[in-house]
């Protein structure tokens, strides 16, 4: 299970990496008070739950193929959650950093594209609006 | 002779069609069971939603398609039971 | 004071996040059990305290210019350590993640060049040998 | 005519050296306070050095210099009261 409505536990994902593992990579996606230049409040995440957890899946297999020495966990959150919560959070351990690194990266990077995640913010002036990455500016 | 086997002679087939983020706001639900000629595409479906909701339309043109949670193409042909979502713009992370 | 000889606070590093920021970028280098193909059983950092301290000031202020967005920290262990401990810690935290991986990256790779630090890796046998990662393939 | 400033008129200085990992290793010590001629190089230094410790020489070529904990090149002249040191391949991280 990828997705979590609780607290991602970070620790214990680090905690994962392997006793030949001399790099480890992480990524946390942070809830910020800002998007586009709107102030936010904070953002209720919802997901295509089964699919979700199903593509997911689908990217890790695939970062093993092309990353055979690097060890990948994710977590996401559903649910709403306040300014600085973690969202996401990629762990990538390897032997050495470049593939730690390259395995991290491309993993946010395709969860962002194709995992089937939404998120709504919500302004301070009782507002909100669903994010479309596709519309404006890059997303953090 | 016996008539080839058309589109139309095909008996219609019930899908479950999820809605989600804006369009499920559009929708005003976020799933119902619908009925769908025998033989019909996925874009044969989406043009039919946005027939009777076009609020759907303002992604643009036709959204990513999953079928039984996995993405697919337009021209995929539904099969009775098929789970269907259009998804639109993922902002995961 | 970038140097310590207790165990790296990560979670305090972690914290220091800003409100601004959507991606937090981490590496954490990890005294791994092997080397060139040989058992290591613990390594020995041993630093040119104050020169290092005032190499790492400089990588960051580098850092600071070709991303101003982000905000990069960085602990590095001394002493001995065990299989496992973190000896390196970067925490690069930035609105967008692009630049929250490139600083962070960029981090440690000049670390890894710059910084006078070295380790002596102690292996099962009793031997042990400074670390030359000019000598070999590329270190972790 | 009064003859020019050469290196050979300059008085000696003293400066402090440092070692570290193999070159510790190599000079059984940490630091020591050395004479130089006055108006030696780094390059001068180092090349005193690997005569009287040729085990320093394992690493090559010369390795690069600190003074004053900024690296510098061999053609830097010392000065008085200078803290110098060679660097091994560094291998923090």
């Amino acid at each position: 299970m990828y997705l979590t409505d609780a607290p991602i536990d970070f620790a214990a994902l680090l905690a994962a990496a392997r006793p030949a593992d001399g790099g480890v990579c992480t990524f946390l996606g942070v809830v910020r008070n800002h998007h586009l230049g709107l102030p936010t409040e904070r953002i209720a995440y919802e997901a295509y739950g089964p699919m979700a957890e199903a593509q997911i899946r689908k990217i890790l297999d695939g970062l093993a193929r092309e990353w055979p020495d690097a060890q990948v966990q994710v977590r996401h959150r559903v649910g709403v959650l306040e300014i600085g919560d973690v969202a996401v959070a990629i762990v990538a351990s390897a032997p050495h950093r470049a593939e730690a690194f390259a395995a991290c990266r491309a993993a946010i990077d395709r969860i962002k594209e194709t995992v089937p995640i939404w998120k709504r913010e919500f302004h301070p002036d009782g507002t909100s609006d669903w994010v479309d990455p596709t519309a404006g500016s890059p997303p953090g | 002779h016996p008539s080839p086997l058309t589109k139309a002679r095909l008996p219609p087939m019930r899908i479950r069609l999820l809605y989600f983020a804006t369009f499920k706001d559009v929708a005003g639900r976020d799933s119902e069971e619908r009925q769908v000629a025998g033989g019909a595409k996925v874009s044969d479906l989406w043009r039919d939603l946005t027939r009777e909701m076009p609020g759907l339309l303002k992604t643009g043109s036709m959204p990513p398609a999953a079928v039984n949670r996995e993405y697919t193409g337009p021209e995929t042909v539904l099969a009775d039971g098929d789970e269907v979502a259009f998804l639109p713009p993922v902002a995961g992370g």
